[in-house]
């Protein structure tokens, strides 16, 4: 089965929920409204992508999204599989009934993005201590023990050295304004 | 900061009928058998394991935190501290996912020098693997012997790169310098050396009956149930699928060498024991051949001064000693990864931790816990 | 006979008192002692222990103890009957063998119905 | 050596002439008596740890403790007796106070009354006594209760555990370890320890020396894999095993309390090493010849004395060498062993023993032979196993 | 003689001491801990006697075996951490008078000089004594010892397995 036969079978399936989809090399690229990511999670499982590699989150500012890799033992081609949920109350169900090895991700996920899992059997902080407050991966994320990188003008020698012209130091509106301390506060 | 769990719950056990109390006994983070600091909470019925509890994150240091405010050149440093026994392999597989973001080529000596070294990272890994899983069944002297051999290697890369734990040595784009003139005949003096040591951890474990005894039907994981978890590495071809990244998805130039990948389906202990000796052979078979092979050359692509992948996702994978080191990294464009997330082998192998141990005695505790051979730095993050 | 047996007992004082001058005198005297709170919690492995350590424990231990105390008894009777086995010739052996073939069944009885099993 | 029995009487009968009671010389023997062999304790038990690490660096091709004392570390033991000596003394605020104190002292109390009746040469034994070997093996059943005591009283999960672990293991390998011990006592008709060495003076067929080992082989490979599960030796070290259960019962005992039980421990090593010596290895039998200007009693007393000791501590090199190279078994492989394998084995033994013996003396011929087939059976048994395993591979 | 029977009261007061700490004792184990010491408080006034094998016999199973196994029944049975042992029960008179009787009744037998009580022949040894007097003048009641001990294994492991 090609990537391209694949997404048309999804499409097929669930026109509606997928909103963007993309076929690179051998994977499968797609974006699904929240509200059907189970109902494609599993149909996904059944078309051969039976190994889930990893569950990941991204903050985009103006949404969360959950990223699901996925791939199969018997055939070459991936998934990739984003599914954007409100920062405010984000909420996805959880896909443990499908992989039983999602557990572990969706709590990494809920532990540091504070995705809440809908369903999830265990859904408690993993890495981080139970009394730790924030989502550390969240771009808006401060912490006063958190030390923001500085390049000490490494950029500014390098673009000088190239002829550009000196970037001030990157206006990444994501960067949460916080004001540099020493390490030791 | 669990809540105490209430004791003197009386539960019926299903398998005698008894009616009894549980116990719940700590195993970590302070334990000599748990690797590292990783904590088990184990509910106990005799000597019977009921239920595990698996507690991480005591190392955890926001590994992707750092990562998205560091350029994509200084993250190689911080990837050696995931799997500090295995650096190498987790440079490589973050190299690898910056560069087929960016669509980078690199020299083929540089390819060559990578797969040497990462397979010499493979055999030091699974010696210390092997080493310390004789420790938790209480057999010291292959601990010591494997320490031995690992040293060699540390030699090695000591030579090469000048350190001898985190070697920092990938570049995106090649390798920062070639080996030292006396690396061929070195390594070739080691593999030597290494060939008929073998058999003699063979001789003291593989055939010793009762390490047999310890290992065989202990910790059983069916395949169903390692793809379900996501399994990967050594753990999953103990289940019986002949599944290895080098040779299902070939990356780098592994598609140009000769090598088995060893497959065991008893799904135990033993298995995965198994495949982890074997798989010694196997790459120092990869690295005879990529020495035989090495073609001369530079060893660094034309790289600009400041990395910028184009603005993209990706899902690189590599094959790690321990199993599927992935990288998910989106780039905005700039020299900072946006986002930057690993997906570490062990992790997701130890959360299939309470499926193997439930029936298991307390001592098998230890030997299934060493068999999934953990490193709590990939773990924790 | 009997006086033989005062070297035991002062063999066991003197054992007893060797460790009480070891860890009570000896010890003691340079050791340093401070404890505190912390030092003195019961060990599981850096954690808080969960309840106490007297466990309530399963009955295949009773098993096996049992079982011992059995083989135990007629071990015991064993041991004259070695010292005396060969002045007394066939008739002694024969009535030994009855002995334990009788408890051999009785092992017999424990391996069938899995008292010597671990589960 | 009867010189010393003549020593003792002189000396009763001069202090007797002097009107002193009785009861003062004996006591004074008794005095130096227990000195030197708790002396002697304390030493061989520093010797062993030392030569244990060396052993088993020598095993894993280092080298061990070389620094203290100069020549390959020997003072290294003294160092680590001093560091425990200095070490703070810690009683977890949850244990039972009395109880923890007292489980040492109970452990080492035993372990030093066994030394009682140890044949250390012709004529030097402290007390024959003439239930020997069945008083070696009921006060070694304190040594358990004393390890009960110290895991109980811990209140600590892992010492619990490890206690009740010994306490099964010790009971279900008692059982073929008394029924090993038998075969000597019926050859010898006794169970008096220096009479069951004399009774191995002969020879076996005028070529072999008369060891009961020759005719008991199958008895003193059953009490010798019985002994190290006594001594908590590897690969029947469970009730301590490091890796599951930290250190077992006496994880909560620090500085010299712990030092207590770890030279019981070794203490106990060299008592089951005598007791297999005097029983199967003809105790202080050897050749030995007569040295100039001593009597010949004395230089045969020494002789003894030294074969005794290179016997024994072969026995122990082969317990540290055995630890040094196997794993470490689980609980229920343990008890199983010891009653499927052993305890058919050890009455097989008893049974042919006496069948031999009842048939007469010649039959000797028989046991040996029988031994024989038994090992190769039970070696023939145990090989397949090593290889079948290796099916399952699907490469 | 006097140095024996200074001993015989030395070892009976420790003797009487440890029954004392078993029966009196709140704590369970403490009890069972008290016992292995009256136990072998037993085993030496058998040494006094003469009976050494006795006394051997004493300490392997009574210290080595029944001990462990009242531990093993006492952590199967109870929460053996906090409870306290009721030490008086229902019984207290009954067993007074019981014991009281028997303590007369010793006392008028070893004053009396009734023959059984008045010492046996001294021996050498006992074991082999011991060992050709059940051989040959006491070989029913031995047998008869042999099933006894198979119905005790056979009853324990019926109550002990359910099934």
């Amino acid at each position: 089965m090609t990537p391209e036969e694949i997404l048309e079978q999804l499409k097929q399936k669930f026109g509606d929920a997928i909103t963007e989809s993309e076929v690179k090399g051998v994977e499968v690229r797609l974006t699904v409204k929240p509200e059907q990511s189970w109902e494609v999670c599993r149909l996904v499982r059944d078309i051969g992508f039976e190994y889930l590699n990893c569950i990941s989150g991204a903050d985009w500012m103006t949404h969360l999204e959950v990223v699901y890799d996925l791939s199969s033992l018997q055939h070459p081609n991936k998934a990739h599989l984003r599914v954007p949920v409100d920062r405010d109350n984000p909420v996805v169900r959880t896909v443990t009934d499908i992989w039983r090895g999602a557990n572990w991700h969706e709590r990494e996920c809920y532990d540091l993005f504070g995705v809440r899992f809908d369903g999830h059997p265990d859904l408690r902080r993993i890495l981080l201590p139970e009394d730790w407050a924030g989502y550390p991966l969240r771009k808006d994320y401060t912490d006063e023990r958190l030390v923001p990188y500085t390049d000490y003008g490494m950029e500014e020698k390098v673009a000088k050295a190239e002829g550009e012209k000196a970037a001030p130091k990157e206006a990444r509106s994501l960067q949460p304004p916080t004001p540099t301390k020493p390490a030791t506060a | 900061m669990e809540k105490p769990i209430p004791i003197g719950t009386t539960v019926v056990m299903e398998r005698t009928g008894e009616t009894m109390e549980e116990m719940y006994v700590n195993m970590g983070p302070q334990h000599p058998s748990t690797h590292g600091v990783l904590r088990l909470m184990l509910k106990l019925d005799g000597e019977y394991i009921i239920d595990c509890i698996p507690y991480i994150g005591y190392l955890h240091r926001c590994h992707e935190k750092i990562g998205e405010n560091r350029n994509y050149t200084q993250i190689i440093p911080y990837t050696d501290r995931l799997d500090y026994l295995a650096s190498m392999s987790m440079n490589f597989g973050y190299v690898l996912a910056v560069e087929r973001l960016m669509g980078q080529k690199i020299p083929e000596r540089a390819e060559y020098m990578r797969v040497i070294l990462a397979e010499l990272q493979r055999i030091a890994s699974h010696l210390i693997w092997l080493g310390t899983f004789g420790l938790d069944l209480g057999n010291f002297t292959i601990f010591m012997y494997c320490f031995r051999e690992r040293e060699m290697v540390l030699d090695l890369f000591e030579s090469v790169t000048g350190q001898r734990l985190n070697y920092s040595f990938y570049r995106i784009g090649g390798m920062p310098m070639d080996f030292p003139d006396t690396f061929l005949t070195d390594c070739q003096a080691f593999l030597a050396w290494f060939k008929p040591r073998l058999p003699e951890y063979d001789a003291i474990m593989t055939d010793n009956i009762l390490f047999q005894k310890r290992v065989q039907g202990v910790g059983i994981s069916p395949p169903q149930v390692a793809v379900e978890y996501g399994l990967s590495g050594p753990m999953l071809r103990a289940c019986g699928i002949k599944w290895d990244l080098r040779r299902n998805e070939p990356y780098s130039i592994y598609d140009r060498f000769e090598f088995d990948i060893p497959v065991f389906d008893t799904c135990d202990v033993w298995a995965r024991y198994m495949v982890r000796r074997r798989e010694m052979e196997e790459s120092v078979k990869i690295v005879e051949q990529a020495l035989a092979q090495l073609p001369p050359g530079e060893v660094m692509a034309k790289m600009p001064k400041t990395i910028k992948p184009p603005a993209g996702q990706i899902y690189s994978r590599a094959e790690s000693p321990r199993g599927e080191i992935g990288f998910y990294i989106v780039s905005d464009g700039s020299p900072k990864p946006y986002r930057y997330k690993v997906r570490s082998p062990a992790y997701v192998n130890l959360s299939a931790l309470p499926e193997m141990l439930k029936g298991c005695l307390v001592a098998d505790c230890v030997a299934v816990l060493g068999s999934v051979d953990i490193v709590l730095g990939e773990v924790d993050r | 006979m009997a006086a033989d047996y005062a070297y035991v007992g002062f063999f066991l004082v003197v054992g007893v008192l060797f460790v009480i001058l070891n860890i009570e005198i000896l010890s003691r005297i340079i050791r340093p002692h401070n404890p505190n709170p912390q030092k003195l919690t019961t060990y599981e492995c850096g954690e808080e222990p969960i309840g106490i350590g007297w466990i309530r424990f399963h009955v295949r231990y009773y098993l096996y103890a049992l079982v011992y105390i059995v083989f135990a008894v007629e071990t015991v009777f064993l041991f004259p009957w070695a010292i005396v086995f060969r002045e007394l010739g066939l008739f002694a052996f024969l009535e030994m063998m009855v002995f334990i073939g009788i408890l051999l069944v009785g092992l017999a009885y424990a391996w069938k119905k899995g008292a010597l099993e671990w589960a | 050596m009867m010189i010393f029995a003549t020593l003792v009487e002189r000396f009763y009968a001069a202090l007797a002439a002097w009107g002193i009671p009785w009861i003062v010389p004996t006591l004074v023997v008794m005095v130096i008596v227990v000195s030197v062999v708790l002396a002697y304790i304390s030493v061989a038990a520093m010797f062993m740890i030392w030569w244990e690490r060396k052993i088993s660096a020598h095993i894993q091709v280092r080298y061990g403790p070389m620094r203290v004392g100069g020549w390959h570390g020997w003072a290294q033991s003294i160092a680590d007796g001093i560091k425990l000596l200095l070490k703070e003394d810690l009683i977890p605020t949850g244990a039972d106070k009395v109880v923890f104190v007292l489980a040492p002292m109970v452990v080492f109390g035993a372990t030093v009354a066994a030394y009682v009746t140890i044949p250390w040469a012709p004529g030097l034994i402290v007390r024959d006594l003439n239930i020997g070997i069945l008083y070696m093996v009921s006060i070694s059943s304190l040594v358990v209760v004393g390890i009960i005591m110290a895991g109980w009283s811990s209140n600590n999960k892992y010492a619990t555990l490890g206690a009740l672990r010994s306490a099964a293991q010790a009971v279900s390998y008692e059982v073929p370890l008394v029924l090993s011990l038998l075969g000597p006592v019926m050859i010898a008709g006794t169970m008096s320890m220096g009479k069951l060495v004399e009774a191995q003076s002969g020879r076996w067929f005028g070529v072999l020396p008369g060891w009961f080992v020759f005719p008991q082989i199958v008895a003193f490979l059953t009490y010798f894999t019985c002994a190290l599960a006594e001594c908590n030796r590897l690969p029947f070290d469970i009730p301590e095993a490091e890796s599951e259960l930290v250190a077992g019962f006496h994880v909560e005992y620090s500085g010299m309390r712990f030092a207590m039980f770890f030279l019981a421990e070794y203490a106990n090593m060299f008592v089951v090493s005598a007791i297999a010596t005097t029983l199967f290895l003809g105790g202080w039998h050897g050749p030995w010849i007569p040295l100039p200007g001593l009597p010949r009693e004395v230089a045969h007393g020494l002789f003894g004395l030294v074969w005794f000791q290179v016997k024994c501590y072969f026995l122990i090199f082969v317990m540290m060498w055995l630890r040094w190279t196997l794993a470490r078994l689980r609980v229920d492989q343990l008890m199983g062993f010891a009653w499927k394998v052993l305890l058919p084995i050890s009455f097989a033994n008893l049974i042919v023993t006496g069948l031999v013996l009842i048939l007469g003396k010649h039959a000797l011929l028989y046991v040996g032979g029988i031994a024989i087939l038994l090992l190769v059976a039970i070696l023939l048994a145990a090989r397949p196993a090593a290889r079948t395993v290796r099916v399952g591979e699907r490469t | 003689m006097t140095l024996k029977l200074g001993i015989f009261y030395f070892l009976a007061a420790f003797t009487v001491w440890a029954s004392a700490v078993v029966v009196l004792g709140k704590n369970i184990v403490r009890s069972a801990v008290a016992l292995i010491f009256g136990f072998c408080g037993m085993a030496a006034l058998y040494v006094l006697l003469d009976a050494e094998f006795l006394a051997a016999v004493q300490v392997l199973i009574y210290v080595g075996g029944i001990t462990i196994l009242l531990l093993f029944a006492i952590m199967l049975t109870s929460r053996i951490g906090s409870t306290t042992a009721r030490v008086v029960n229902d019984q207290v008179i009954l067993s007074a008078i019981a014991a009281i009787g028997l303590l007369v009744g010793l006392i008028y037998a070893s004053t009396s000089g009734i023959p059984a009580m008045s010492g046996p022949p001294r021996l050498p040894e006992t074991a082999p004594f011991l060992g050709r007097a059940l051989l040959t003048t006491y070989a029913l009641p031995f047998e008869a010892v042999s099933v006894l001990l198979l119905a005790a294994m056979v009853g324990a492991i019926v109550l002990a397995r359910k099934d």
